[in-house]
């Protein structure tokens, strides 16, 4: 990522945790970020939001694993990963001795199963906190998405919070396939999360016109990409409009430095570029430069004086 | 299914990685021509050319900014030298036909070289390739290679008809030998590829392979079942092809012995023959790595 | 609509109504079909889903409506229309006068409002039954989306069906901003619901680059188009899964004949097209002829063959 | 703000619909040459050509079946006749800018001709016509309708810089007198429109405007305050072209006094000067129909 000519202050946080750049990769867009190396300098991404992680290694479901859609794709990878054991023995370490910051995405099927991740990642060198996917509508049964239910999700959230490292902060990760997400941030807010990471997929279906059946194996996946960005955009404005205080990680189809302005306008102070990087393996460096010109152009000193101007 | 219980009397070893990273350009499209069925596109791709290994691919966004289709799309590498990569594109749906109406002048942005490159022969033996339609341009770098380095070459190119072969005049200025076969009987053999490998495998060292999944499945087996270690470049639906999407995997062997759901992009394409589980892709098997989390275990 | 060179049967019904092409116009995007005419034979599209009415005339909402959105556009128009009274008076004439079947859209704030529309169509010429508008989330206040609420949904369909004309199937448009699409859709069906029209836009926002607000006077807007398709599947599927016998209407995103053939496939008896017709003002007759081209490649001798097949 | 208290006083009647439907077509991209800063395109579209008339517009479908654009694209017919519709864009985002890439030979999917044309002028009466930037291009035709119908004709075509002018040399063809204004000065005179309009207004008895809407505004307030018709072609924000969204609405008064949303795609472009309510524009007033319903009742 070269250094932007312009003179804005792009420094934002995570929680209490400063970062340089706004702008990180999304949960399982950009696996442990070992590939991006060839592209993107990944010292300078505000952080590597790691590909959601389980206790034990996890094959993933079989193929067809994605569709793509009309600016946007589906997929159905199921949470492939080595586990937790894998996460530490080898992505972390890779990461920490290159200077990237992790923010570690946890899933689980279990509420004590985050708790133990949580644990485990207590103090680990260049992990900068940890993203709760509480909303993965990829895993085996709709039952799993705590994310849908204000009671599972808080729950899951306060007790990752009492486990995690106090030096980590806390983002719950919401998901958008839910009557009143407005209702939910406000209850993982109030059991302890720093910060909220929204928006996951939408859950979604796709038929192949040759087989007449369901593409993906899990019959339904997770819809990304440009497509839902106006549904990823309202989310941040409602949340942000009920709870000005609670920081977000904005994402869905943000593609270009004016998609990442407009969710730094609705209230986002850092977001994460998904599967525009499939499109554009250098996305997460473009959009931070973009965004950064799009703020000078604006007028704006500073990428936290931008946040949540839409609604001033 | 192939032996999984540890890796013995395993052929093949994994292809290793490429010696250069990829890269990421807006190259312009200088050449164009239909073949056959399919067109080439010829690329001013300096930095690509020079660090393309056969074997390799190169992934294209399609259509640009104001574009529905958000992924990339893998072409293999056909031709990779003085400054310029070339790539035969068969026009299958909305984005490789959208590459194939590119004309000259145009910009493309175009990511490569992608993937592991086909090993290097074992010293001394006499390789035989195997290409099924547009399969045959990826082989064209690696006779070349190949025949440089000393080994006899023959080739095996098929097709379902005489209009879907490809790169048969390259590959017949390079190689010992090359079989044309045609299910349709319009050009060479009638029959599919295995009429001609069959007869050929007799005296290869290595297979190497680049076609359609049945026929790499034939060929490994053929190849396997006479103790022949065989590399073929698969081709499996990948959403980004530089490996962080994990859309694009098949369960593969490691040396380990153990199944792995592997990425065909940063693992691959090019894999050993012995190693991929044909019989299995598209399913989960108790047996690879990570099933038992998913809720399937040994029954 | 030229007659299409397959056997297909492609009649179908709407409750108990047959209908001559499962292909419809969407509500509200192809206005009352005059505008149609130059395009389409109107007396052979399935029916003509009229703009929502309401009992007064109404101005809707000031401009900017709209904005363009990846693979679809976000709406905000408020629901402009004539009221009943010009709708009976004008538009109906004129669509029966052509043969044209009327599937007409009603809205409104209150219960009492919906049956008293109801009411008004009872017997009126040309009408072939009512689609309930239950969850525009275009209105005024997001309070007056019934369609999130299982109970107030049921209200207005009971109501409804009780008020209408017996000879006038009452089809429930959906809304898919809601965590449990089916329990809304078990709640219509059980109140009287003859048919399922789903889905409604998804709730969007857009900011503008230039002036730092929301692009709509009314901050969020309804998003259509090919980048829903996937959402709108995925709700027929679910709900046709869960609720096999009941029919359902189904679009979102609907622009060539294999997208409908998904919709089929997925358990909708017929399909509107909404948004495409503004890309393309034929796209109504013209998806009715790439659907019975693709019926008859796959051997189904009759549409109704394939309604639902993806679940067998 | 125009008087709506009945309809008083109103110098225009709205005007009437266009003699002909519109058609769908598909068309061969035949001509294309910049003109400043726009794009003039020439369109083989013969059906559409016959049945045009000034004042009306084409909506152009963008990118094929994979663009990410889905809504049409309304601008204006510069000359229609002999078989051949021409366009000038001006590449103002997306649709438009990949409307001026076409090449000839590219096909285009176009619905047209849209909207209301310009009214006829008063017997006898001498006509203005003022063009803003590429909005000159649209009157073109009409100067020709009504130097041929024997009203004389006065242009004024103003734009921001003389890059931004348009069509000024074949309107000098046409027009008795055509007076050229630059905002910057770099062509004809310097300053807005109203230098030249407001001379010229005396000898007018109807004055016929397109361009940008402030320029509509005064234009129209000008030539109402003199008692003299006007009739706008305006520029809303258009999905359809067609009539059926709703999107393109601004409130305009109709010959029963009454304000309405009015739809520019089809009740317009081209309203009354006097009928359409400027300063209302993007607004909802208590006395638009409707405005009850939607809570806005007189304070
Ligand atoms: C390593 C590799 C090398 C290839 N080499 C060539 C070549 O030399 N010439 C050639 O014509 N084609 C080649 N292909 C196949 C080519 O990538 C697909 O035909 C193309 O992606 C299909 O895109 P589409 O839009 O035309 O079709 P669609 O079916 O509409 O594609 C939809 C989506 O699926 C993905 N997809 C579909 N089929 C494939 C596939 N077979 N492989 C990868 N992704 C797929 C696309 O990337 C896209 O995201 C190669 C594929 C791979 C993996
Ligand atoms: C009756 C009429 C005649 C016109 N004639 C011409 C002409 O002769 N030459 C020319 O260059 N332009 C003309 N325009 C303007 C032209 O339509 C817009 O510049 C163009 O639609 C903008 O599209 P975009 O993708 O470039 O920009 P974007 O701003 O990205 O467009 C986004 C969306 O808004 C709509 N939109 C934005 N601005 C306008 C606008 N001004 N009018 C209608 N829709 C708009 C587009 O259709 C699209 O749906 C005319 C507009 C109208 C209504
Ligand atoms: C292939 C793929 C895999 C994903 N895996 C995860 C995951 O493991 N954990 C998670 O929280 N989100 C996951 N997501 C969701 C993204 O992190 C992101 O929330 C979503 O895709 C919206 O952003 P985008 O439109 O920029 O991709 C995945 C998305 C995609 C496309
Ligand atoms: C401009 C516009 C206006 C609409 N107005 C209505 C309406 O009045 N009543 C209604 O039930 N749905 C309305 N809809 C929703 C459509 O009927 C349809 O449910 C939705 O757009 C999804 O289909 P599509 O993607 O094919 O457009 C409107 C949609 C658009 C784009
Ligand atoms: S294509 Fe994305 S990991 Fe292989
Ligand atoms: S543009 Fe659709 S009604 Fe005017």
């Amino acid at each position: 990522m070269s250094t932007v000519e312009t003179a804005v202050d792009m420094r934002t946080s995570l929680g209490a945790v400063e970062i340089p750049s706004p702008v990180l990769t999304a949960s399982g867009c950009s696996a442990f970020g070992q590939e991006l190396e060839p592209f993107v300098d990944l010292a300078a991404v505000g952080a590597l939001v790691t590909k959601s992680v389980q206790l034990r290694p996890r094959s993933g479901r079989p193929t067809p694993r994605m569709a793509e859609t009309p600016s946007g794709m589906l997929n159905s990878i199921g949470l492939q990963g080595p586990g937790i054991d894998g996460l530490l023995a080898d992505e972390l370490p890779w990461l920490a001795e290159r200077g990237a910051r992790a923010f570690v995405s946890i899933a689980g099927t279990r509420v004590e199963d985050f708790a133990e991740l949580a644990v485990r990642l207590r103090g680990v060198p260049g992990v900068l906190g940890l993203e709760v996917n509480i909303s993965c509508p990829n895993v085996e049964s709709r039952g799993e998405v705590f994310a849908c239910d204000p009671v599972a999700a808080s729950d899951v959230i306060a007790a990752v919070r009492e486990a995690a490292d106090p030096a980590h902060p806390v983002y719950a990760k919401l998901s958008p396939d839910v009557t009143d997400i407005v209702g939910v941030a406000r209850a993982v807010a109030e059991s302890g999360a720093d910060g909220l990471s929204m928006i996951n997929t939408l859950l979604g279906l796709v038929i192949d016109p040759d087989t007449m059946r369901p593409v993906l194996g899990g019959i339904t996946g997770g819809l990304s990409g440009p497509a839902i960005r106006p549904v990823a955009l309202r989310c941040v404005w409602q949340v942000h409009q009920a709870l000005p205080g609670v920081p977000i990680l904005g994402m869905g189809g943000i593609r270009s430095g004016l998609d990442a302005l407009q969710f730094v306008l609705a209230g986002a102070s850092a977001v994460s570029v998904g599967t525009a990087v499939f499109n554009d393996p250098s996305a997460v460096a473009r959009v931070h430069e973009e965004l950064a010109v799009a703020l000078a152009e604006r007028g704006f000193a500073s990428l936290t004086e931008a946040v949540g101007y839409a609604h001033r | 299914m192939t032996d999984h219980d540890g890796d013995v009397g395993r052929l093949t070893s994994p292809a290793p990685r490429a010696a250069h990273p990829p890269v990421q350009r807006t190259v312009e499209v200088i050449g164009r021509r239909p073949v056959n069925a399919y067109v080439e596109l010829t690329l001013a791709a300096s930095d690509m050319a020079e660090r393309a290994e056969p074997g390799q691919f190169v992934a294209f966004a399609i259509g640009g900014d104001t574009s529905a289709l958000l992924l990339r799309r893998s072409i293999a590498i056909s031709a990779a030298g003085d400054g310029v990569v070339s790539v035969v594109v068969s026009a299958a749906g909305p984005g490789s036909t959208w590459l194939t109406q590119r004309r000259v002048g145009d910009a493309v942005d175009v990511v490569g070289p992608l993937g592991r490159p086909f090993p290097a022969a074992p010293a001394g033996a006499r390789a035989l390739l195997v290409g099924g339609g547009y399969g045959a341009a990826a082989l064209v770098g690696l006779a070349a290679r190949l025949t440089a380095q000393g080994h006899g070459v023959d080739v095996v190119a098929g097709a379902a008809s005489a209009d879907r072969l490809c790169s048969v005049a390259e590959l017949q200025g390079i190689a010992d030998r090359v079989e044309v076969t045609t299910d349709d009987g319009s050009a060479g053999r009638p029959g599919r590829v295995t009429v001609a490998v069959d007869e050929l495998l007799a005296g290869a060292g290595v297979v190497y392979a680049c076609g359609p999944m049945p026929m790499l499945r034939t060929v490994a087996d053929a190849a396997s079942a006479r103790g022949i270690p065989s590399y073929v470049a698969v081709e499996e639906s990948m959403a980004c092809g530089i490996g962080v999407c994990m859309t694009c995997v098949l369960p593969v062997v490691g040396e380990d012995g153990r199944t792995r759901f592997s990425r065909s992009c940063t693992e691959g394409p090019v894999f050993g023959g012995d190693r991929v589980r044909f019989a299995d892709v598209g399913a989960l098997t108790w047996d690879v790595v990570g099933a038992d989390a998913m809720g399937v275990v040994q029954p």
